[in-house]
């Protein structure tokens, strides 16, 4: 298969260029931001259904489009390069992607119709502790007379306050990772908001004692880890799609002031060591292209090695974001680190990528021991 | 000064030291917590405590305030040797300083240097009774890093300057009752010869102020606006169009300054924070990546503080260590950097918190952020290693 | 060249396929080892051994020297999808290649592009018959970097050039029988204008050669002089000053020849020679720095090869990768200098073994010495990253 | 105290620069690699004797003269700037160390006036591994009627070839590692050497129930590792003294380089990516310098802390050699690589000298084992 996106893709991702150009500039981030934090725009969520990015990944079976993860890559490095805010990554990568790959054939049909037309939001709570271990759960799920009881306190879950149900890991009786449906408005859940540095909306949730359905459990028994890894790999390889738009996007406003600022009488993209910089960048940025096209076409095609391109890819991204943030916010000088221009919106971003689903550390460890070293 | 024998310097330090004990309030030996900690002084000083207050105005009564000038300008006339002890006994426990003051650290060395005996009478003994509040203009907003490229211009008015322009970056312009700032005073001259050095009082008319937003947040940092506004001549520090000289005399107090970034007395150790925040096994950090960038910034923090004795010691013995200070202003912001930005990595999920019941947190983040800035003020990264290429290597143009 | 149809592909596939399988000698199947191992034909051309001479001649014999050259240059006149066909059926079964020849990979395609159908004759089959061993002179002892900064000379004396001056890093000049070479035909033009490309028999009256040493040890570069060497005048490729567009063409060539140092498929992992060689504890390696270096490395090793694989893909689309040969030769010799280093690291005091009964390891040590050159030779890897920045990222000068 | 050196130390740091320039500079290093490797100048080695430099850390009470290792020191920066080869290191630094720090007076007596004398020359052999361990010791020292059976195999003993005696590292019965004196002709000493990337001869020594006394043990019961660990912290900070001169020259060559060499009709010196990569070599440097005295006046003064500062300077020598050495390569371009020149003679001793008792990696963890992290 060539690492070329096809014709298709490419018409969806120039659209979706275009459409966030003309309805989610980087202004609409700040708009948000300063409106006290609002997590997004109806309205733009209202176009997105419509414009099908909800569907995309979503089998036909189920009235979706069945595009694959090539076409949802193309959209998400288009709303790194603008900031754009939006469920699509919690309510679909994360929960579409949780219930696409259960064997619960009712919880499918209830709820992914529900995600493709918006009318209904999931997140995904997994994390428990400051760092990311997807196997340090504790939460527990114990058998109660007609299906579990969830406790725990989970936390990071993005877009948490306005989901309408929680994908929550917990440990079920046998001491195996299990994820199960919980409604955010059953008794026993409480919530309560951080704001982080990208200015988003994170939650924290504690889970006491709260009655579930048997069949409210997503994944079989003996096949909650194998399903939490798939989680992670198809959320590590769709960040690193919307990293690959950051990263570009901070690179070329770089570039840009660069062709623009006068300093001692001369362009300072005129300068050796800021043009080797530049170039060490461009060359770093040339290896993430091919790493998040290779590990979206092995999602499509469910490659043997999605575990090892998945960590290539968030490690990878990972790495060069921080150094192209960093230098971004370096080059532009004085005026980069106001609130005045937009480019501090890329690094604070940034952070918080890195971090989600395991920081490029995480990934290194686990590509190694992939490897077996 | 006379000279004090190392019997009158014990008894100094004994006197001091009860002195200390007994007038520092106990409130004003613990760490400084956030921006309302800081007594700045000024015309409309107001003290965010009693204890504050107190701290200040026995500090004051004991010509301590800058207890190492001369007492004619109201300093304490201390020797460089008890004045050492003194800091000593300060930082023995914990003491703050009674006021934070530019005057003290910047103007009052230049002021020291390059000023007439009329202006060091007029001007210095406001700032050892704390009674002006003084900020510096250097910057402008297109001027950036070539900061001889000013464009703020004083015209000759033959009794007064008639000053108009802008600067930015300006520290607490909007609070400051004063500013030391450079203009230019000659547009057909060289960049670096038609500048000159001006003591403009902020309540005159056509000056203002706007604050600016960082990526951190609120900042004490303005952008500060010049509409014609009018400065007798006798403000003028040093000689007309030599004001280049005095700030390159300040830059380089500044970058000794900037580079001590985030003292390390105050600092808990960077693995510390990281054993309280990540995995252990045996008690050794699991974190295969973590654990070795803790260890390098440690040992560099380490290294870089012999080497800010070393250089001390060899300036003693007549060692010229002018041209190091871009080196310490890069490799202490730098390091500090790195060190944020490991303490972001190490501190998790809670190193991304910008608003939250966790204000600790929160208020950690943004000083991350606000690291970005340091190696930016002050002269980047990149002109102080210009610097050292050609002023210490003699790299060729 | 007739267009072949998928059925005629899988026929000469298997015909191929059929016929190494019954040529190819098994000793020619194995992975080269040393200098030894390579036949680099020419005028005295000396086989290594019989397997090899056999080797060679079925090749020719089939015109597979240069299967995808047209036959009236001797070549196989294979079409690009034979030509892919044959190389990889070659590759899968480990044939050597029957001859190592910068005719084949630099001059070849310079003479198709810029010589006269009358050198074309001339030059070519000598090429794929492996009758002439080239060598190439470009870099002078004062130029470095600066290509185009050349001293040597070729005067216009009507009927010949008289050539003078000397090259440097010339591989095998004391073996090879012609270099091609760019020579100054014009000192007042403009630096890239005046220069020339000249076919130079070496066996000439006036050229001499000296073997360079290396850090690594002995190695195939050589210093060429040349002291009024006479140069018949149809030996000029190309119209005269017009040598730097040649230059400038093989210069690419080079460029992605030397960025693909060291290919993974003969390379056994890094990770793999670490745990044969380090400390591990339940399999895992215990040195914490080396460890996240190492899968860094491996990491970028495996981007990178996609990326040679999306850029040849999307070059298919028609985009112009052209300026990228910068990226690829700089990226790629930077990993090989950072592979190198770890493997050095790695192996402990086996990595430092120069001269000992362990062949092997000071084979390996002088490896690691001999990649130093990596980023220098074919163009630094400043000069890349510069050629990156104003190229592809059209930076200001 | 003051980090700087005293009146007295630089009369010797000097008398030692002068001296060695006249007598060893880089040229003799050629010769003798030239002279099918060399290990070093006879009469060079007599006339170091005369200096007294062998004698400057032996205690006066057998006739050293107790100048400590701040001097000495000073004159292995000044080797290290001109690659003299000398066995300084092997008999002094190594041997003379593991006999003053030992309570076997006999030993000290008969031995520190004959290594002082240049009569006698000592090789201490601990390594056993590729890879250095100072713990992994498997060498046995097996108690007999009379003394001890040494048996073991050792390697990368410096000096190993020429030695009169080694100081072994074996394992006794109880399982602690203790020294013993070896005699270079005892019966069941066989000797193999190579010539590693520093053009120095390194043995490998295999040891087959070597017959030892009672008393030619160095360290006393219970004090072996003790003793080990002294050596080790005495050897990196010396080594570190040795890597400065080796990065102070190295760089003072390539920034001479940088004045001349031409390209593109600028003097290479004045282009910016160089200049600054120079700069941020000197501000390294300025480090390195720092912690080398500080290691040295420690080790005069016996400090607590000597485990830290040992391995402080030793991995942060061990990372800017690196990185010195390695952008002297560059920077010199073509001729650099070359043979001809003596850039290539630092970066090879450099890589030596970076393993030699712990790389940067081996410190590095020391460190922050050190620190308890």
């Amino acid at each position: 298969m060539a690492l070329i996106i096809t014709e298709e893709q490419k018409l969806l991702k120039d659209s979706a260029a275009e459409f966030l150009a003309m309805n989610a500039p980087v202004e609409q981030f700040r708009d948000l931001r300063d409106s006290n934090y609002k997590p997004f725009n109806e309205n733009l969520w209202k176009q997105i259904v419509d414009m099908g990015w909800t569907s995309l990944t979503i089998s036909e079976e189920f009235d979706g489009l069945d595009f694959g993860f090539v076409g949802l890559g193309q959209v998400l490095e288009e709303m790194g390069k603008t900031l754009t805010k939006a469920p699509l990554f919690s309510s679909i990568v994360l929960g579409a992607t949780a219930l696409s790959n259960s064997s619960n054939q009712k919880l499918k049909e209830t709820w992914l119709p529900m995600l493709m037309d918006g009318s209904k939001r999931i997140a995904f709570a997994q994390d428990e502790h400051n760092y990311f271990d997807p196997t340090a759960i504790v939460t527990s799920a114990k058998k109660s007379s007609d299906g579990f009881l969830i406790s725990g306190k989970k936390t990071m879950i993005i877009d948490g306050a306005g989901a309408d149900t929680f994908v929550v890991v917990a440990r079920t009786d046998e001491g195996e990772p299990a994820l199960f449906m919980v409604n955010s408005s059953a008794k026993g859940v409480s919530l309560t908001s951080e704001i982080l540095l990208d200015a988003g909306t994170y939650a924290s949730v504690t889970f006491d004692n709260v009655e579930v359905t048997a069949n409210d459990r997503i994944s079989d028994v003996g096949n909650g880890t194998v399903l939490l890894n798939q989680i992670l790999n198809t959320a590590s390889i769709c960040l690193a799609s919307e990293m690959l738009g950051i990263v570009k996007e901070a690179f070329s406003q770089t570039v840009e002031y660069l062709k623009e600022r006068e300093q001692f009488g001369k362009r300072i993209g005129s300068y050796q060591a800021l043009q080797h910089r530049a170039a060490i960048m461009f060359s770093e940025i040339e290896l993430c292209k091919s790493i998040v096209i290779t590990a979206l076409q092995a999602l499509d095609n469910g490659a043997d090695n999605l575990d090892e391109l998945a960590s290539l890819a968030k490690a990878k991204l990972g790495k060069t974001i921080k150094l192209v943030t960093n230098e971004a916010m370096q080059m532009h000088g004085g005026i980069g680190v106001t609130d005045d221009v937009n480019i501090g919106f890329y690094f604070k971003r940034a952070r918080v990528l890195q971090r989600l689903f395991g920081d490029y550390n995480f990934h290194l460890d686990r590509y190694a021991r992939y490897h077996k070293y | 000064m006379e000279t004090t024998t190392t019997k009158d310097l014990k008894e100094f330090r004994l006197e001091t030291r009860q002195w200390l004990e007994e007038n520092c309030p106990k409130s004003m030996r613990l760490p400084l917590k956030d921006s309302t900690d800081y007594y700045w002084g000024g015309r409309n000083a107001s003290f965010a405590s009693e204890d504050q207050k107190i701290w200040f105005e026995k500090m004051l009564e004991k010509k301590w305030i800058v207890p190492y000038w001369d007492s004619q300008y109201g300093g304490g006339g201390l020797s460089p040797e008890e004045n050492n002890i003194l800091t000593q006994e300060m930082l023995r426990i914990g003491c703050r300083k009674p006021i934070f003051s530019f005057g003290i650290s910047m103007l009052g060395p230049a002021l020291h240097k390059f000023a007439t005996e009329e202006q060091k009478i007029r001007f210095l003994p406001d700032i050892t009774t704390g009674k002006t509040w003084w900020c510096q203009g250097y910057s402008e907003p297109n001027a950036g890093s070539d900061l001889a490229g000013l464009q703020t211009k004083a015209e000759d008015k033959d009794d007064h300057y008639l000053v108009s322009g802008s600067k930015v970056w300006t520290s607490y312009a909007d609070k400051a009752d004063w500013i030391f700032c450079l203009v230019r005073t000659d547009f057909d001259a060289p960049k670096h010869s038609g500048i000159s050095f001006l003591l403009i009082d902020m309540t005159s008319e056509g000056v203002g102020t706007r604050p600016i937003k960082l990526i951190s947040g609120k900042s004490p940092f303005c952008e500060t606006f010049f509409d014609n506004v009018r400065v007798p001549k006798e403000n003028l520090i040093g000689s007309l169009n030599d004001g280049w000289t005095i700030a390159k005399y300040l830059l380089t107090h500044e970058r000794q300054m900037i580079g001590g970034v985030g003292e390390t007395d105050v600092r808990k150790a960077v693995h510390q924070i990281a054993l309280e925040n990540l995995p252990t096994k045996d008690s050794i950090l699991t974190d295969g990546v973590l654990r070795p960038e803790i260890a390098e910034l440690e040992m560099n923090d380490a290294i870089f503080e012999m080497t800010i004795q070393r250089i001390t010691d060899e300036a003693k013995t007549g060692v010229n260590a002018g041209a190091l200070s871009s080196f310490f202003k890069y490799y202490g912001t730098e390091q500090n950097v790195t060190r944020m930005e490991l303490l972001t990595a190490i501190r998790g999920k809670d190193g991304l918190v910008w608003e939250s019941e966790n204000k600790k947190a929160a208020s950690e983040t943004r000083m991350f952020c606000r690291s970005k800035g340091n190696t930016i003020e002050g002269g980047t990264s990149e002109v102080q290693l210009g610097i050292i290429s050609k002023r210490i290597l003699n790299l060729p143009s």
